[in-house]
């Protein structure tokens, strides 16, 4: 067993605990974080099939760069959107 | 390929116009995408007369760099895509009661356009990746145009659909870590079967699913595309759902080996048949008008799901003619019925069904626009609808061990024609008519039309489209 | 080597004490606090695991700008409704998730031991690219319609917040200590992006890690109120923000109709132009950054 | 390795241990002391000394004087920062003490966690 196994496993680990988190939790800053932690155990497994082989894989490093900026992107839209206020009390009611 | 990525640029061109001048002119956008429907048409033209073209960016070869593939299916989406995206921001530019008129949906709508283009000329499995958070952010913009009211939805929207990249991403990340190369044809000349293989696969495709909102993983849809503007809705719905649909479509015909295939292949159909029947029976229940139509997505794309299922079940290739045929039809119709839905409540100031009360009568136009695109939703001879579901249900019918299937496809019909014909007999209860609070805007009401219109005139085109698919392959 | 494989177990049991310590503890605040710290032990994984690009990147995005936006979206909303899953949902999802974690364990583990094509390619090639660090040379050569396209992920996120039509955010006055401390700190992060930017062409560095330090440069400035409200409204500031995307694209396209293929960089041009993107780009990313956290970005209606 | 070097790189232990130590000590302050000035007071001794202690002996152990440099500078930035920030975070707390003395809720959130 290597050290590439244990993080590869942990990335997985991450990724599984984020998405139970994100099926049972309610609260919207709570969801992204656990979308985050869902991004961040996908990075560690890309992280880790990089530094499996020597030289390190510079593709898979690129293509979490990119995968780190857009997910970055999207949280901070996501963030914002879930608390701005929104005027409660003019909705009329429209639930399907 | 130059035409190709000249209908990309155009309106990625535009919307840094639009943004650096601050210039909402829906004229310019109408021009750009004029312009970029030519470039589309001419490369179209180009794959008739020759053949399909490679283009590796930056002169990387494939495993190094990215891919781009122009072939007959690309070139034709691009039209299509191209196509609607005029209809739906001459509708915006013109109709009195679009929401959209001063706000950034023109230079939204040109990303939109420009990363679908994107999506359909690429050929690797990151880069889809990108293509498909960029639909998902332009996606969740463009719905919050409408107001505070429609932010949970987006919300919702934008984590399930960010948790879907996700997914996918995982996907790719196993599959790289196993075979080594993103692009997707040198990934089908080293792919096995074996157990990690089926995994990535099953990642990619729920991700995938989830985007595209396809049975079971559609509760998203209805709520999000209902609170969009109208115009907005039109998009969501014709466009933007196929462009996972596509790589789903791309990675299952590529990758999965027969045995696989086969086996995946029945979920898929069962799971078409019940988004059929489920997305059917939800829009027959729900008391609001677009929410009625965003139903009918969910349902419509059940079809879709069902000829890609059988498409992998038998290892047929008509079925991916069917499936695609079912999407252009599909999206045509779907502008129309949410056009004339969103001109009808508009005028009416409800977003009920019940309001559409002798809507026959005082909307004419819209109403017939929303009927005719339905016509084609149902299957009715002789719209693209219909020709669609003739191509599916061709091999049904040949041999009678498959008319199980075609027993689905009735249901589905029955459900489309349940839902269309509700609205219908409301509109045309005159006894009591709703007056509208405002006057019809005609032109409004023709531009609604003019999709439905198409699609029929698709009925036509489409047997040449037919036989060439046939001919050269997708 | 076993002192190592130790050192990793307890990094990979700590990361995941805190993922799960950040999504079920009972105080939202603690959380959000507890998300910054596993987003630092995250940049640390990454420097352990041989990616320096990324940690620097984790560090400044990651834990930096997000923890930034975490805390003011806690500023902006309301008491936290005290609402559990219901226990049907609870107990699905762990059997779901235990489900998935077995499958993947078993997916992921042969993955250990393969190796892929790739970065021998990259080495053959790299001479050719125009720059000596291959992770630069990947993000802005070989793939470089990924990060062209990533630009653009950048620029809809800033125009769906300019959707919200969120109004200012109030800045409380800045204490005169916090005012020092950001005039010391505004021209060491000019300096230390101006480094990582120039850094990038030869080792771990680059756009988006010098354009993250520049934006945190500016959003410390912003908050202890040295610098006027940053306006999309300013012509300039939107051609910051455009400039990346605007200038890859023309590159790509010259290059499409005139030289020699779509984001082809004719041969002896490659390192200068790989420059003048990474300098329009990091421009782009840092005024997107501080226009995302610190901005103002609502459209003023004459 | 030469004489000087073998010296050098036993000297540095007891400043490392000692770092480690000052770390320790912080670590268990923030978490056990209780109000937030005392626990501000541990933290920083943690930065200042604990950092400082681990950069000397790291610095004992080197090879270059780029290296030294580069941790040096590490070392007073982390410093000046953390002191500032123990500034600004004392003075907050100051600052929703007075407030909540005279009962009027505060916006902000961040108020001390207990």
């Amino acid at each position: 067993m290597s050290h590439i196994s244990l993080y590869l496993l942990g990335g997985v680990a991450l990724w599984v605990l984020g998405l139970h988190a994100l099926m049972t939790q309610r609260n919207a800053l709570r969801r992204i974080m656990a979308v985050n932690v869902m991004g961040s155990g996908t990075f560690m497994v890309m992280v880790a099939l990089a530094a499996r082989m020597t030289p390190i894989d510079p593709v898979l490093q690129a293509l979490v760069v990119t995968g780190l900026v857009v997910a970055a992107s999207a949280t901070a839209f996501a963030l914002r959107l879930a608390t701005t206020e929104s005027p409660v009390a003019d909705v009329d009611r429209e639930r399907e | 390929m130059s035409a190709a990525l000249l209908s990309l640029t155009i309106p990625l061109a535009t919307a840094m116009l639009l943004l650096l001048f601050r210039t909402r002119a829906g004229t310019v956008v109408i021009v750009a995408n004029t312009a970029s429907l030519v470039a589309a048409m001419l490369a179209l033209d180009a794959v008739m007369t020759g053949a399909r073209e490679q283009l590796s960016l930056g002169n990387w070869d494939a495993p190094l760099g990215i891919r781009f593939e122009l072939g007959p299916l690309t070139a034709v989406l691009l039209v299509f895509t191209a196509l609607i995206h005029l209809l739906v921001t001459i509708y915006a530019q013109a109709s009195r009661h679009s929401k959209t008129r001063d706000t950034d949906f023109w230079p939204l709508s040109c990303l939109l356009h420009a990363s679908l283009a994107a999506l359909w000329l690429s050929r690797d499995l990151f880069n889809w990746y990108i293509t498909l958070e960029l639909l998902g952010l332009t996606a969740v913009a463009m719905i919050i145009i409408s107001g505070p009211r429609s932010h949970l939805p987006a919300l919702r929207y934008l984590l399930l659909s960010l948790a879907a990249s996700l997914c996918y991403l995982l996907g790719v990340a196993f599959l790289y870590g196993r075979y080594g190369v993103l692009d997707i044809r040198m990934l089908a000349e080293v792919v096995v079967d074996d157990p990690g293989t089926r995994l990535a696969m099953l990642l990619l495709t729920l991700g995938l699913m989830l985007k595209a909102a396809l049975w079971p993983l559609h509760q998203w849809l209805p709520a999000a595309h209902a609170a969009a503007p109208t115009a907005v809705s039109a998009l969501l719905s014709a466009l933007v759902v196929k462009g996972p649909l596509f790589i789903l479509w791309m990675v299952w015909s590529t990758l999965a080996e027969p045995g696989f295939a086969r086996q995946a292949g029945v979920l898929f159909a069962f799971a078409g048949i019940a988004a059929l029947v489920s997305g059917g029976w939800a829009a027959l229940r729900t008391p609001w008008l677009k929410v009625l139509v965003a139903y009918s997505t969910v349902a419509q794309l059940g079809y879709a799901l069902l000829a890609l299922g059988l498409l992998l079940y038998w290892q047929d290739p008509e079925m991916s003619i069917a499936l695609w045929l079912f999407v252009l039809a599909h999206g045509l119709a779907k502008v129309s019925m949410f056009l004339g839905a969103g001109e009808m409540q508009a005028t009416l100031g409800s977003r009920r069904v019940s309001a559409l009360k002798g809507a026959s009568q005082t909307m004419p136009l819209a109403m017939f626009a929303f009927a005719v695109a339905g016509g084609s939703l149902i299957g009715l001879p002789p719209s693209g609808g219909f020709i669609a579901k003739w191509v599916l249900l061709q091999p049904l019918l040949v041999e009678p061990s498959h008319w199980p299937w075609a027993l689905g496809v009735l249901l589905g019909t029955l459900a489309s024609a349940g839902y269309v014909f509700r609205v219908v007999t409301i509109a045309f209860n005159r006894a009591d008519p709703s007056s509208p609070g405002h006057d019809p805007d005609t032109a409004a009401q023709w531009l609604a039309m003019l999709p439905a219109l198409i699609v029929w005139a698709m009925a036509l085109l489409s047997e040449p489209l037919i036989l060439w698919f046939q001919e050269v392959g997708l | 080597m076993n002192a190592e494989l130790l050192f990793d177990a307890a990094l990979i049991l700590l990361l995941l004490a805190l993922a799960a310590a950040t999504l079920h503890t009972r105080k939202l605040y603690t959380a959000i606090v507890l998300f910054i710290v596993f987003g630092l032990m995250l940049a640390l994984t990454w420097a352990r695991l041989g990616a320096v690009d990324l940690a620097l990147a984790e560090a400044a995005i990651g834990a930096g700008l997000i923890g930034v936006m975490l805390l003011a979206a806690f500023g902006r909303s309301g008491p936290e409704a005290a609402t559990r899953a219901p226990p049907a949902v609870l107990a699905a999802s762990v059997l779901l998730c235990s489900l998935l974690l077995v499958l993947f364990a078993q997916g992921v583990w042969p993955l250990a031991n393969n190796s892929a094509p790739v970065p021998e390619l990259v080495n053959s090639h790299l001479a050719a690219s125009g720059v000596s660090h291959p992770v630069t040379a990947v993000l802005l050569n070989f793939r470089a319609w990924d990060t062209l396209l990533e630009l653009v992920v950048l620029l809809l996120a800033l125009l769906g917040v300019r959707q919200l039509h969120s109004p200012n955010m109030n800045l409380p006055a800045a204490w005169p200590l916090l005012q020092a401390w950001s005039r010391l700190l505004a021209p060491l992060s000019i300096v230390i992006g101006g480094y990582l930017l120039w850094r990038g062409s030869h080792a771990p560095g680059g756009a988006f890690q010098a354009g993250a330090v520049l934006a945190a440069g500016a959003i410390v400035l912003r908050l202890a109120g040295l610098l006027p409200p940053l306006r999309w409204n300013w012509w300039p500031m939107r051609a910051c923000v455009l400039g990346g995307v605007a200038l890859f694209m023309t590159i790509a396209a010259a290059g499409y109709w005139l030289g020699s293929g779509w984001l082809d960089y004719p041969p002896g041009l490659g390192k200068t132009l790989i420059t003048l993107i990474e300098i329009a780009a990091t421009v782009s990313i840092a005024v997107s950054l501080s226009l995302l956290v610190v901005g103002d970005t609502r459209e003023i209606t004459p | 390795m030469s004489e000087p070097a073998v010296w050098l790189y036993w000297s540095s232990w007891p400043f490392l241990l000692g770092g480690v130590f000052f770390f320790l000590a912080g670590t268990i302050g923030l978490l056990r002391f209780p109000d937030a000035y005392s626990r501000l007071h541990a933290v920083t001794k943690a930065d200042t000394l604990g950092l400082g202690l681990l950069v000397l002996g790291l610095c004992l152990r080197s090879e270059s004087w780029q290296a030294v440099a580069q941790m040096l500078l590490v070392w007073l930035l982390v410093m000046a920062s953390g002191a500032t920030a123990c500034q600004l975070l004392a003075r907050y707390q100051r600052e929703s003490d007075t407030d909540s003395a005279v009962s009027r809720p505060r916006a902000e959130p961040f108020h001390n966690e207990r």
